[in-house]
């Protein structure tokens, strides 16, 4: 317990330092593009005076730097800043996305993460059979088509031709959890097929290189059979490079989902990334550059977390 | 080398033939064109397979086959180049980060750990509104976003092969930390590097598709394999070729390298990330 | 992001001598109050509309910009809320005319200072009965800077507006415009409480429905407006407005029955609309086009040989066949479509021909020249315009390179800043106003920067022009000059096919947009 | 009575079902109940592939091609998966050879211990528990009752080997098979385990098969011993015979490289070449007295002559290999100061020149990991000709093919890349690449403790012939004492990284000692088969934590002649003692 503690505490303070390389990253990448929210706002409208107006009100005559520091000053005293496309306050506008995006990403790993172990697990107990080249395979090609292409044909399918499903996740208000059944299955569906088969190649890869271990011979010596061996002796220690490989994967539910809100018009944070890109929105831009870093903190931090609960050696702090 | 092809198990075979026929057709893609890739041959679009046009045509009435052809390289050298930049760029600071000072190694780490968190498709999305969609910058974003990926795991191995006596005699002789990374560790974390790029070129063609999805992927009238598959994608309910045949081809050739650098990397004897 | 949603949506509405309204002339000025057509669309024959329903209507943009200020509006989901929870001084009709709403007179004896007089005990959403005060509030804060208003060059001509009685007021303009009431028909000029600056949550206006949920980027919810002032309006208990930006899932979810309503379809998804069977498109012929800019201030595009050559190389059927499956009408390189009553007949039209634009070329120096061209998704159908130019170009020996720059960013960063690019411009009401923003010489768009004196004295001429035949003259003319020496080619304008379900009745084409101008809200009915 | 094991035509191969290859050949061999039989070979001499076939199981790639293999009336070869699981853990039970990774790191050794009889069904969890408690009382376990509680990496290696045959023996089987079980181990802890499995052994009647290369080990335990090579049956016979009567020469070899050889020649005395002084070192900050956090060397002093060996002996945890490390630089030293060839010589490696770490090589004892398996030999012997001579094509191929003759490799391995070769020819490649350096002084650590008796013995003999011919110095880092004894020119033992004797190698062979090098030396197994009963017990090493300069005798509380009063309140004299002989201790010497 107290490693883990003394972990999360050093982890934290290394993370304010990604977030700042992160902020100041996409500070400057986004300084690249070309016009500014000013521009944006007023469209082909956009008279010289009245450009040069709105730009005094969004404060963008200022140097980049200043800018940049202003912003940070501002998150520092808890300020995220106002969106610049809606003048909105930037942590409304994506509480309510992010709260959205949670759920995809909530459900898409309830399903995935279990279903790319058992492929996995199946494929190292059995390595070198059938049924491990099978599902590698299998795997290969959920990974080999393109996840657009995959959605379309599901959206085709269940919502245009069999009519069971809404071809757009939309949540009713005061939905039943069969409405969110109907409304989350394609993309779920979809994610999970995107995401598992390299969690599983990633899970099959650990638990194979623990099976060459003596003391997994030693329990098939004792006369444990091949899935107690696997599961109850080799398993436990493959849990650290497992959890970081899902870790790694469902990082990219919070950003990496673009296409999927898109095709089935799901309001999630990506997609208000890619707006404030256009918007050139910046404040709400390095919002969600920030919230998609400490997305992946998290993760990374639970991945090690839970490697050091598994491994009684790091748990000691040996 | 003929003892190594021997060698293979039968689905390396598949796998390193589907990636010769690509290469190959890639390479002469372009000169075997039954008919120009832009023009617009055909009154009707999203015909099926015909003997005037072998794969049908397009949403324009262009011939399917002359664009699989022309786009085949797109799909194949790209990602190859941008995997190969990434795995190489990614080894060779992870291998510099595995010989340095701890000050130095958790800097870099921070960084990546940065760049990782950035979405590949956003960061795509900035970069070309930036600079344009063209194939060098296609490459360097691909390289860009995936060097990450590369790095965390070249890292970790070199580290481990770092901790060898082999290693420990060569520093002991007095040797460079130059000659420690590229001499003593570098040899040893080839092989998982070279998996590692296999799942790279993957996930390279996936984006640049997903790019061409957010209308950002390689410049007109020539089209990589996953704008060919986008731009017919209202093909798709009538079941046309147009999308079906590029989708195809997509699937072989990422599962073709995979089988390939999977065989390649079950016949590696030694791997440091197993020590 | 595309200009037909940038660009103020202000359109141009004839003023016909006895219009199908039985309007008196403009020149009179005096319009009768303006009864309510559509009574009998032609998708609704006989049936007389029944009430209630909730219904979902997908348009093509999304995004955090959505607003609820009128004078923000500028994409096709902005316009369809403006329109469901505001209304104008005029609204359009389908023969393109300005009809009365909340204006009760609108007349004008130089077409320069207006008199309007406003409907009776008209009320805001908010209970607040609709005063001259609201009215002069709502023209005049175009003018000033803080709004940010797409129509502030527009708004430009008013001088003045005063409250000259409880329900009246006169405009003043800058020169005389015998399209004002067309002008005011325009989303953007939708009227406002007086002193409302706060439009992020709230949106008070007169409209058929009021605001029950606005998220921006993901949708609005509209209710019926119990108190809406035309008698038996609206008709829909419920809209929910949502945008899906990607063509093909705004054609899947239609077919799947999520949406009732889809805005802009790809003449490629026609065939499947209609084979669905409980699904039909509407088409809608519109002045919107795409056309290829050459600019005459650069060399090489400002040779006109060169620009001659490029408008014989625009293979205009093969555009309207393949790019557009024939939802598109020919061209003549000028921005009048041939519906147009100013549209010039006797012009002759362009045809495709390499051996003039060989000829051309050659005159100009230009064979074996390469010459970068600009497209973008942004423009629609433009890359793919520029890749059968491209074609032309290899057989006329003009090597043209594409450049396909991302949607994002064209219209600040490309549009009009290279010698060969494309550009995309909305259907106007008004050819004064169309040619005064994109042909003359000081035009705030003149896209290829095109420099012709004749043409600005015919345009000033026919803005105080009183006789029809003089007027048509006059804008025939100034087509011919565009079509012969202007830097733009116009292949073809662009046809806006709308999606629907079946049930849906009481709505018919007007052409500045899809869904009747984007103002179907307070016509259309649910028969279910 | 009838056999309880037969072993009848076993074959063995290897490699694919078209082209065999025989690791196998043949193999019969019978035991009757209770008896106790050694397979004896060196690796690859097939001896644990035969064992493992006992419990009917095949290491992957291996198959059990024909023959029989009956313990007691089943026929292990002819048995499905499920039948074996079900006899193995509960009729015969395996302990197998490194116990550290042969138990499942992240799992409570209580339960892993009782997992066979759980699985079996022979007994509930209590009965289990208790069982396995009585177990670790009988093997002579400390705190019996809680050290199951604890996890494998929490306690010492003897004790895991013990507890894994706590975990053979919990489901009483009729046949127990040990494979190299103290092969790791030092030779005091080797003793008391030996004695454990003996006693155990006893206890229960089981049969067992004790597989081990180490000649005297064997000796202890096994009524017959069965020597093996290349897979094939040397000699099978009852053990005194084997030890008295020995027919075959691979046996004889084996039995000779057990007898320390004492025909010890003195080399002649020459000028120092390396001298280090007071070293302190160890981990952890730096303290303000220049002390470390975690001494792991104290106040260690000793000069190393030209052309003679200094051996520093001690068992794990006696800090031997971190002077090594010390000298090599690799761990800079807090406080004291080393003289190379009379010059001063930097603690850190970053901050010695070339020359200096030209004149010190590091020979590491697991040649395993010492090469880099992705070099061919001839670039790793050829890297130091290059980087120190500046040798390269003609010259250096030249200068490698003379090294491999002067560690007796064929010319043509030059080309090869040394994963394939054997443990010895690695051991002699790893030696002939400190050589090419041509250095004043090689640290020679553990080199042969990896390998077997006989090729260890080979491997010591070139050492000695090299520096003959080449006339370095060695520091020779060793746990094995015998070798030590004929080896060296001079000794220094250390226990818990301070030097509790320095002796020249005649004194040393010639005692008394330190009780602490009493205890190795009396450690040591002989040929005796009753060696073992005699020994007296319970001197096995105990993890104890430094205490922060702590001048007392530290081998105090394992020492069977401490005196109560003066061994845990004054710190030891130093006696010395004829022919430069020193002694820290407060026993008397001079008797």
């Amino acid at each position: 317990m107290k490693v883990i503690l003394r972990l999360i505490a050093q982890r934290i303070g290394v993370s304010l330092i990604t977030l700042l390389i992160v902020s100041a990253v996409v500070f400057f990448i986004a300084n690249l593009l070309p016009g500014d929210a000013a521009q944006e706002m007023l469209g082909q409208s956009a008279t010289p005076e009245a450009v040069a107006e709105l730009r005094e009100a969004y404060g963008l005559n200022d140097p980049p730097p200043v800018r940049y520091a202003k912003w940070l000053g501002g998150l520092l005293t808890g300020d995220a800043g106002v969106s610049l496309a809606n003048d909105r306050p930037v942590d409304a506008l994506i509480g309510e996305r992010l709260s959205k995006s949670l759920l995809l990403a909530g459900f898409t790993a309830v399903l995935a993460v279990p279903f790319a172990m058992v492929l996995g697990i199946v494929s190292a107990m059995y390595s070198g059979s059938r049924i491990d080249k099978a599902v590698n395979i299998f795997t290969l090609s959920m990974v080999a088509v393109p996840e657009f292409l995959l959605a379309t044909i599901l959206v085709l399918i269940f919502a245009v031709e069999l009519n069971w499903l809404p071809s757009l996740s939309y949540i009713p208000r005061d939905a039943t959890a069969y409405d969110y059944f109907r409304a989350f299955a394609m993309p779920v569906v979809t994610l999970c097929i995107v995401l598992s088969a390299q969690m599983a190649r990633l899970t099959r890869a650990a638990v194979v290189e623990q099976l060459s271990q003596p003391y997994v011979e030693m329990a098939l010596l004792k006369g444990a059979t091949l899935s107690r061996a696997v599961l109850r002796h080799a398993l436990p220690n493959a849990v650290g490079p497992i959890v970081n490989a899902i870790a790694l994967s469902l990082s990219y539910l919070l950003g990496g989902v673009v296409i999927v809100e898109v095709i089935f018009n799901y309001p999630g944070v990506a997609s208000l990334m890619v707006d404030a890109v256009t918007n050139r929105d910046m404040p709400l831009l390095q919002a969600c550059a920030m919230l998609f870093c400490v997305g992946y903190l998290i993760l990374v931090l639970i991945a090690d977390i839970s490697a050091i609960v598994a491994n009684p050696k790091l748990r000691k702090g040996g | 080398m003929r003892s190594q092809l021997s060698a293979l198990p039968v689905s390396g075979k598949i796998g390193l033939s589907l990636v010769v026929f690509w290469v190959v057709l890639a390479i002469i893609g372009p000169f075997i064109t039954p008919y120009s890739a832009s023009e617009l041959v055909a009154y009707d679009v999203f015909e099926s397979f015909s003997g005037k046009y072998w794969l049908g045509t397009d949403y324009l009435g262009r011939d399917v086959l002359s664009r699989l052809l022309d786009g085949a390289r797109f799909t194949i050298f790209i990602p190859l180049a941008a995997a190969g930049l990434a795995c190489a760029t990614g080894t060779f600071i992870a291998l510099f980060a595995a010989v340095s000072h701890r000050r130095t190694d958790e800097t870099i780490s921070r960084f990546m750990d940065a760049l990782i968190s950035i979405p590949s498709k956003i960061f795509a999305l900035v970069m070309i509104a930036a600079f344009g969609s063209s194939v060098p910058i296609l490459l360097t974003i691909t390289a860009i976003s995936y060097m990450p990926g590369s790095f965390r795991l070249a890292r970790s191995l070199a580290v481990n092969v770092a901790n060898m006596d082999f290693v420990t005699v060569a520093r002991t002789r007095g040797e460079s930390r130059a000659y420690l990374a590229v001499k003593e560790i570098l040899p040893n974390i080839v092989h998982p590097m070279l998996a590692d790029f296999g799942l790279r070129f993957v996930f390279v063609v996936l984006l640049l598709s997903s790019l061409s999805f957010l209308g950002l992927g390689v410049q007109p009238p020539q089209a990589d394999l996953g704008s060919l598959v986008r731009e017919n994608i209202s093909g798709l309910a009538e079941g046309a070729p147009a999308v079906i045949i590029p989708a195809i081809a997509i699937a072989t050739i990422t599962i073709a390298v995979n089988l390939l650098i999977d065989s390649l990397r079950g016949g590696a004897t030694y791997s440091a990330g197993s020590k | 992001m595309k200009p037909e949603y940038r660009f103020s949506d202000s359109r141009r509405a004839m003023l016909k001598a006895m219009g199908a309204a039985g309007l008196v002339t403009a020149a009179s000025g005096l319009m009768v109050p303006g009864h309510v057509l559509a009574q009998t669309p032609e998708n609704a024959q006989t049936q007389t509309p029944k009430y209630g329903g909730r219904i979902r209507v997908a348009s093509t943009s999304v995004s955090t910009k959505d607003t609820l200020d009128p004078a923000k509006a500028s994409l096709s989901t902005d316009y369809m809320r403006i329109y469901m929870l505001y209304s104008g001084l005029t609204q359009f009709n389908r023969e393109l005319g300005a009809d009365l709403s909340l204006a009760e007179v609108l007349e004008s004896d130089d077409q320069q200072t207006w008199q309007i007089t406003l409907r009776q005990g008209v009320t805001f959403h908010n209970g607040k009965s609709l005063t001259p005060q609201d009215v002069v509030y709502s023209l005049m804060r175009h003018k000033d800077p803080a709004t940010t208003s797409r129509v502030a060059p527009i708004a430009a001509q008013f001088i003045d507006a005063k409250v000259t009685g409880p329900n009246s007021l006169s405009l003043t303009l800058a020169s005389p415009n015998a399209d004002l009431p067309i002008i005011l028909a325009s989303a953007n000029f939708c009227v406002v409480a007086e002193g409302t600056t706060d439009f992020t949550r709230t949106a008070n206006g007169t409209g058929p429905y009021t605001l029950a949920e606005f998220s921006p980027g993901v949708r609005t919810i509209a209710r019926k407006n119990p108190d809406f002032f035309k008698p038996g309006r609206p008709y829909l208990d419920e809209i929910e407005l949502v945008g899906i930006a990607d063509e093909s899932s705004r054609v899947n979810a239609l077919l799947s029955g999520d949406i009732q309503m889809a805005l802009a379809l790809n003449p490629r998804s026609t065939k499947r609309v209609r084979r669905s069977g409980n699904c039909d498109v509407m088409q809608t012929e519109s002045g919107l086009y795409t056309n290829l800019i050459m600019r005459q201030d650069v060399y090489p595009t400002n040779n006109p040989d060169f620009v001659l050559a490029i408008k014989y190389m625009m293979n205009r059927p093969l555009i309207k066949r393949a790019l557009f499956r024939g939802y598109a009408t020919i061209a003549n390189d000028h921005p009048v479509p041939p519906s147009h009553r100013y549209y010039n007949a006797d012009l002759p039209q362009r045809p495709y021909d390499l051996d003039r634009a060989r000829y051309h070329l050659k005159k100009a120096g230009m064979t074996g020249a390469r010459v970068p061209v600009f497209a973008s998704p942004a423009a629609e159908g433009s890359t793919d315009m520029a890749a059968l130019l491209q074609l032309a170009g290899i057989e006329t020996d003009l090597k043209l390179g594409i450049n396909r720059v991302p949607a994002d960013g064209y219209w600040s960063n490309h549009w009009m800043k290279h010698p060969l690019g494309f550009g995309n411009i909305n259907p106007r009401a008004s050819l004064d106003e169309l040619f005064s923003l994109f042909y003359k010489s000081d035009a705030p768009w003149n896209e290829s920067g095109w420099q012709n004196p004749q043409f600005d004295q015919l345009l000033l001429a026919a803005r105080g022009e009183g006789n029809e035949q003089v007027r048509k003259q006059m804008y025939g003319d100034m087509q011919t000059l565009i079509a012969e020496q202007c830097g733009v080619s116009i292949p073809v304008f662009l046809n806006i096919i709308d999606g629907y379900d079946k049930r849906i009745k009481g709505f018919y084409p007007i052409p500045t947009g899809g869904f009747m101008g984007y103002s179907f809200a307070e016509h259309v009915w649910l028969d279910a | 009575m009838t056999n309880h094991v037969e072993v009848n035509q076993l074959r063995v191969d290897v490699g694919p079902l078209e082209s065999p290859k025989t690791i196998v050949h043949d193999v019969s061999f019978t035991l009757k109940r209770g008896e106790v039989l050694a397979l004896i070979g060196e690796s690859g001499s097939g001896k644990t592939t035969i064992a493992l076939s006992l419990l009917g199981y095949a290491r992957p790639g291996c198959r059990l091609s024909s023959g029989a293999v009956n313990v007691g009336n089943d026929n292990m070869l002819a048995l499905n998966e499920k039948q074996l699981a079900d006899l193995r853990g509960r009729k015969v039970a395996y302990v197998a050879q490194s116990a550290a990774a042969a138990f499942n790191p992240s799992r409570r050794i209580m339960d892993q211990v009782i997992e066979s009889a759980l699985m079996h069904g022979v007994l509930n969890r209590e009965q289990a528990k208790v069982k396995a408690v009585d177990l670790f009382k009988q093997l002579a376990l400390p705190e019996p009752d809680t050290i199951g509680a604890r996890y494998p990496h929490e306690v010492s290696g003897g004790q895991l080997q013990r507890l894994m045959a706590a975990m053979a023996l919990i489901c009483e089987p009729e046949l127990v098979i040990f494979d190299e079980p103290t092969t790791a181990l030092d030779v005091t802890t080797q003793v008391e385990v030996l004695k454990a499995f003996k006693a155990a052994v006893k206890a229960y009647n089981t049969t067992a098969v004790y597989v081990s290369h180490d000649l005297a080990v064997v000796a202890q335990m096994a009524d017959r011993i069965l020597v093996l090579q290349h897979g094939k049956v040397m000699e099978n016979n009852v053990t005194s015979q084997i030890l008295n009567h020995a027919e075959h020469t691979y046996t004889r070899q084996l039995l000779s490289a057990v007898q320390d050889s004492d025909a010890f020649q003195d080399n002649p005395k020459h000028d120092t070449v390396l001298e280090v002084a007071n070293i302190e070192a160890g981990y952890g900050k730096i303290l303000r007295d220049g002390s470390v956090e975690i001494p792991v060397l104290s106040d260690i002093s000793l000069k190393v002559r030209q052309g003679q060996t200094v051996g520093i002996i001690g068992e794990s945890g006696s800090g031997k290999s971190t002077f090594a490390r010390v000298i090599a630089g690799l761990l800079p030293a807090a406080k004291g100061y080393m003289l190379l060839n009379g010059k001063e010589l930097k603690p850190a490696i970053d901050e010695r020149s070339k020359a200096e770490c030209q004149h010190i090589q590091m020979v590491f004892q697991n040649a395993d990991t010492a090469l880099n398996p992705a070099h061919k030999v001839g670039d790793i012997l050829g890297r130091p000709l290059t980087f120190f001579h500046g040798l390269t094509g003609r010259a250096r191929a030249e200068r490698v093919a003379e090294l491999l003759e002067l560690v007796k490799l064929p010319a043509d391995l030059a080309h090869r890349k040394c994963g394939a070769l054997s443990g010895g020819q690695k051991q002699r490649i790893n030696l002939a690449r400190a050589l090419a350096a041509e250095p004043t002084v090689i640290l020679c650590d553990e080199v042969t403790s990896a390998l077997d008796t006989v090729v260890a013995a080979a491997i010591l003999d070139l050492l000695e012939e090299l520096q003959q011919k080449l006339n370095i110095a060695i520091v020779f880092i060793s746990h094995d004492i015998s070798t030590v004894k004929s080896l060296c020119d001079e000794v220094v033992v250390l226990y818990k990284g301070k030097k509790v004797e320095h002796a020249s190698g005649k004194a040393f062979r010639a005692g008394p000692y330190h009780p602490y090098t009493e205890l190795l030396v009396s450690s040591v197994p002989t040929l005796d088969p009753l060696w073992l009963d005699t020994k007296p017990d319970g001197h096995e090493q105990t993890a104890v934590r430094i205490a922060q300069n702590d001048a007392l005798c530290r081998f105090r509380n394992r020492c069977s002649v401490s005196i109560q009063g003066q061994c845990d309140s004054l710190p030891p004299p130093e006696h010395k003692l004829p022919e430069g002989k020193r002694i820290l201790c407060h026993k008397d010497m001079a008797l």
